[in-house]
């Protein structure tokens, strides 16, 4: 056990801290649900891609840098160290990315990773289906093989920023007599196909963060299919759950929010400590926050060691989300009868930001599978408990 | 003993829900959040009609003349349907401040009389709130000066908006000048109007909170009960099933919770602010454990614009602050339990 | 709504609160689950008999004094406001009693319910076999009819003080061919029948408050049986659950409980609030046992009106086991270092009260039905929700 | 930056919960709780012939010269046995003390050689706990007077037992004369040696109480499984795993922050103490949230003398308050959190 840093890891964090102390933004850009900070956050990207810090973790060759784990929570400490831009093509980077890594054909490495990491292609998910969400396996949208290109028919929901993106990825049945997890074909979608119509859904912001895509008719080459046909299923589990989930979900992210926390609650001590309960839950913030970075570097170092991380990614996804809700609650429970108000209002000041964080924070426990799915799989896999 | 409600109230209570029932639908609610004022004269109009507007009014200026236990059952109502009105700051507590002036007091009779033809709103500028709901829009604002009422008319004052996660509500920022042709009571009296207000407006923020906790629970027992995954209800699976079990079991608790609270204040009984502020956080919290459970159960659908839940989950976390946010509800319960005095424990519960 | 008590009924809190001064023990009797504690609460039973306060809302021609359940709630306020005795034959009086009085014969009335409210009869109840917990109709004792007897064989588990009593009731198979609901008989049987062995098991707290009850060939008249035969099931659980329960957990108790918290948080307030989440605790305390009170009176003031509580029952329990445990929680975390302190040692002065109250308060969520169960009630019969 | 365990340190651990899982089954456990003494010499001296005893005395007294690092590992396998033995206060707690000693003070050598035996029982009086753990039994009390340091023998204090809730806990009241003659440090060096035992003794109980924290998970597992209700294992039911799912996320973030206080503890770094406190309050939760729902999911079972589950039940109620209470961990949690200049946020987690 070695609690320091390397001379090296020290110089990585030292450049990072001043290419990003020269380069984010000054001011805050706008929302990256929007048209506008969409393209903001693009540009941002090409920025990071430039100095070779949009993928720190990828192999050169394909537009990272080839760090280690350890690297990259250092290259996040500092990100977040000055509240930069959120990463807008993530659900590319992070969810695709690594299964293209794994099931990707050479040439299909070399066409989409580089323009991934520099957000010139931008991807948005494909994942759920109206009635395949908690329940992945009952994807009904059918890609039937025509020649060379499948032929999709079907309606994907919950894509994200869908409306701004160029691609999509995601699962088709493209056997249509098969069921369940059987049949399933993972392919890549240029949204500009003919044949897709994209219907932004409202969050509870107000903002279209999401979309349905509906296929009617879209020809798609087979070599934008990933893994072999009827494959699906597998090349889209197969991807390491865990460190997928931690970079998604860094631990600095929650550092910082618990920093901001306490910031605010000193700010606002006085009228905060009328209710007891406020000052308890700042503590456990930082004890959660720093309990969850903590493990971070213990997991990445086991892993490092060769250590398989299995069904513990569940126990991450439920203790950050819970931590994230109630770090948000807390903070309106601080601002009180200010909570309330939206950023564009004039005397919210900051109170905006924390009210936009409670909103996200209660996706949380919901997206990538909801906190009662992975407790399920830790009481299954990780305890062994008998199916229902 | 009898801590129930007279088959007039809940008769009352009924008649205001069927109404609300088919004026209210969430359809009509997304209408009128989308227009520039926030609010509907027609339904305002309508509720008038209904006597919700003369509930508190004393018969002598020409309303029903019944009160705070009423408002406990009204407020519930006002919050399960989602009313896009501060109905209750003008018909309860706006009435409990004007019928409290000096009965000379000129314009109180007139005003009273206004109320309950619905066609007076008269915005409540209490400091405890730091902005005042509908001041925009109200004909009369009744603002708070070192302890004075001032009766102010909407044309005197300044409004600065401010919006709202729950864009129902309209809040501003109001600036105006105190000076005596405004005044409508001095700082001795106005200290005890500005107190019976503030208590006055948690119980009808409390109310409000209980029927939207109760509301998010019955939209989310709905869609659980239809949506499907893995081949039958998600409603059928315990983890969803005991999320909501907790809240209804919450909302079983609060409900109480809120009547004594309304009856101490009716008749003025000792501890009567102690009690509405155990009732405000009572249901502050348990609108609170709804609107999550709500999302959670409602899956990704929790998270939009789309479900109607949202709408009732913006208001609930919206109230939970106003006339009093936790830590000041709080201070006056912890003042209370923890005073030397306290009358804690078995058999002091309705003595005093 | 009248929250005024009238003449009548302070008239009658006077008297109980002066028949409590004069008569309730100045030393704390002994452990009821110990033979020599659980002949003192007998006689103590007997006192309170004698001045017809032992059972008040049963009629007087069978014991009682024939008030409602208002009287019964001051009555309770009166009792637990003087910390007087823990009822030892409540599961005879509280179980039994109501279903005696629906379902039993004039002559079974006359025989039972005036030596149960005496206390000349103590009852355990046998509701429970090993394999039959939750699933309460996985009964599997038979009572196999003999002519004018039932012959008993099988086995009951965590019959209360069983060790110490004279009777036992519960459910047995009758129709031996039946399953589930069906076929079970309720039958009232004396523990010093021959074929009986009872077996205790030591709680938590090393005392043996339970037992098994073996029963051999046990033969038990049928004059002995409530109801008729094969309707075990309906006469168990036809009596009214809400009364039953509201009756088992009195509101003055948990008042008394948070009343005692309260004393405790203000004599230790210096080292109690280093910990903030105490203090809001102490409170949340005071205003659920308020809560509880306050639904009390609601909810008997609308049966009295003659409204129907059914799985209402169930929210009461989650309610008050939770809040118990809660309250002495709370307790022990105030007492820090020394809470683990066992009642007859030296430094433990009223500690090892908290502490035994915190033992008992970890069954609260599980006997009479688990919460698990009682939160499956209330999501299937309140709320509607598909069966699993 | 290498946040894991050396091979020699896993093997360690492996052996002696190798050696553990045969020399300290419940069966055993039982019987020893029922002597008189509570305690079983064959046992400690098995345990001492493990090299337990040995692991933190300095090479220089013929120890292991190993560290807290090390007795984060061992700590947890003493609680996920249940050892009835207080042994790391001698082998981990009071030998950082004694070897903090000044070299030459009359004893010291002695006495780590005696602990690298085994064949002496220390007891630590410090003031943070009110009784003194094994003072019955010791062979030598380390006393605290007035920051000063005092060796004492067992003939020379007075014992007044004092039983704990957790029978393996053997509890007492000491009485004793401190004199020039039994003071091994006085009240300058006593300051730090006394702060270091108690970083020492909360970070041991930390470990056992996370130990303990997953046998009684690992219990309730097993019994989840095997036992059936309504035709099938009652660990089939959603209810029911998700209560130890969520104690098993619990216990994954626990262990490193212990691990954290640990190296922390090890290398002296600056905010050692707070680190271990965190570590304290952290594994003092998860083990009453295992305790809790352990009791809960064995149903009646669970309120039993006869399962297992109780005994480890009752020394995680017992050591949550030992070697300072919550309120005392929290409040260096607090002190540190809100100080000026706390550094929190990412990017300072291992900077000093």
């Amino acid at each position: 056990m070695d609690l320091t840093f390397t001379p090296r890891q020290q110089a990585f964090r030292a450049e990072v801290r001043a290419w990003l102390e020269a380069h984010v933004p000054r001011e805050r850009l706008a929302s990256y649900d929007t048209r506008e900070g969409f393209e903001q956050h693009r540009a941002w990207e090409r920025k990071l891609y430039e100095a070779r810090l949009s993928m720190v973790i990828w192999p050169e060759a394909l537009g990272g840098r080839g760090c280690d784990l350890i690297d990259w929570l250092i290259f996040e400490e500092e990100y977040w160290r000055v509240d930069a831009p959120l990463r807008v093509n993530q659900n590319g980077q992070l969810l695709l990315g690594p299964t293209l890594m794994e099931f990707g054909t050479d040439e299909q490495k070399k066409r989409f990773l580089p323009r991934m990491a520099s957000s010139e292609d931008m991807w948005a998910q494909g994942w759920s289906e109206p009635n395949a969400g908690s329940d992945m396996a009952a994807i009904r949208s059918k890609a039937i093989r025509d020649g060379d290109h499948y032929v999709i028919n079907g309606q994907k929901i919950w894509s994200t920023r869908a409306l701004f993106a160029d691609w999509t990825f995601g699962l088709f049945r493209s056997d249509p007599a098969s069921e369940r997890h059987h049949g399933l074909s993972y392919l890549l979608v240029p949204l500009d196909s003919p044949g897709i119509t994209i219907r932004p859904i409202k969050a509870l912001n107000g903002m279209e963060a999401f979309a349905e895509i509906f296929f009617d008719d879209v020809r798609v080459p087979v070599a934008n299919r990933l893994g072999d046909e009827g494959q699906g299923w597998h090349v889209a589990m197969a991807t390491a759950g865990f460190e997928r989930g931690l970079l998604l979900r860094s631990p600095a992210r929650f550092q910082r929010t618990a920093q901001r926390l306490v910031a605010l609650y000193r700010a606002h001590r006085a009228t905060a400590d009328r209710d007891p309960a406020i000052r308890d839950a700042v503590l456990r913030a930082w004890a959660d926050a720093e309990a969850y970075m903590l493990a971070s570097y213990h997991t990445v170092g086991r892993m490092a060691q060769g250590a398989k991380i299995g069904a513990e990614a569940s126990t991450n996804k439920i203790f950050w989300s819970e931590l994230d809700l109630s770090m948000h609650e807390t903070a309106m429970h601080i601002l009180g009868a200010r909570a309330e108000l939206l950023d564009h209002g004039k005397e919210a000041s900051d109170i905006g930001q924390w009210l936009e964080g409670f909103l996200f924070a209660q996706a949380g426990p919901i997206y990538a599978g909801t906190n009662e799915i992975q407790r399920n799989i830790i009481a299954e896999r990780l305890l062994g408990l008998p199916k229902s | 003993m009898d801590f129930t409600f007279t088959q007039d109230q809940i008769a009352f209570r009924d008649a205001t829900r069927r109404f609300l029932m088919t004026e209210a639908a969430p359809e009509m609610l997304r209408e009128i959040w989308e227009t520039d004022a926030g609010r509907s004269p027609a339904l305002r109009a309508k509720l008038a009609g209904q006597g919700l507007t003369a509930l508190s009014v004393p018969e002598a200026n020409g309303g029903l003349g019944f009160g705070d236990v009423d408002w406990a059952l009204m407020a519930q109502e006002l919050g399960y349907y989602g009313i896009p009105d501060s109905l209750s700051d003008t018909a309860c507590v706006a009435v409990g401040l004007l019928a409290g002036l000096a009965k000379d007091t000129p314009g109180r009779d007139g005003w009273l009389e206004r109320v309950v033809d619905g066609d007076i709103r008269i915005a409540l500028g209490h400091p405890i709130n730091p902005l005042i709901a509908d001041a925009q829009l109200a004909d009369l604002l009744l603002l708070y000066h070192e302890d004075e009422v001032h009766a102010v008319p909407r044309a005197a004052v300044d409004v600065r908006p401010s919006p709202s996660i729950d864009q129902s509500r309209r809040l501003g920022q109001v600036a105006w000048q105190p000076g005596l042709a405004t005044r409508v009571a001095d700082a001795a009296s106005g200290k005890r109007l500005w107190a019976d207000a503030l208590d006055r407006g948690a119980l009808c923020a409390a109310g409000q909170l209980l029927g939207l906790a109760q509301r998010m629970l019955d939209l989310s027992v709905d869609y659980v009960a239809q949506r499907k995954q893995f081949g039958r209800p998600i409603g059928s699976f315990q983890a969803v099933k005991h999320q909501l079990a907790d809240v209804a079991t919450r909302i079983e608790f609060a409900g109480p919770v809120l009547y004594r609270a309304a009856e101490a204040l009716a008749n003025r009984r000792t501890d009567a602010s102690v009690h509405v502020s155990h009732a405000k956080f009572a249901c502050g919290e348990t609108a609170w454990l709804a609107a999550r459970k709500g999302i959670q159960v409602h899956g990704a659908m929790g998270y939009t614009w789309e479900v109607d839940l949202q709408m009732f989950v913006k208001r609930a976390w919206a109230l939970d602050a106003a006339w009093g946010d936790r830590g000041f509800h709080k201070t006056r319960i912890s003042d209370f339990v923890l005073g030397d005095d306290a009358p804690l424990g078995p058999g002091r519960s309705f003595l005093e």
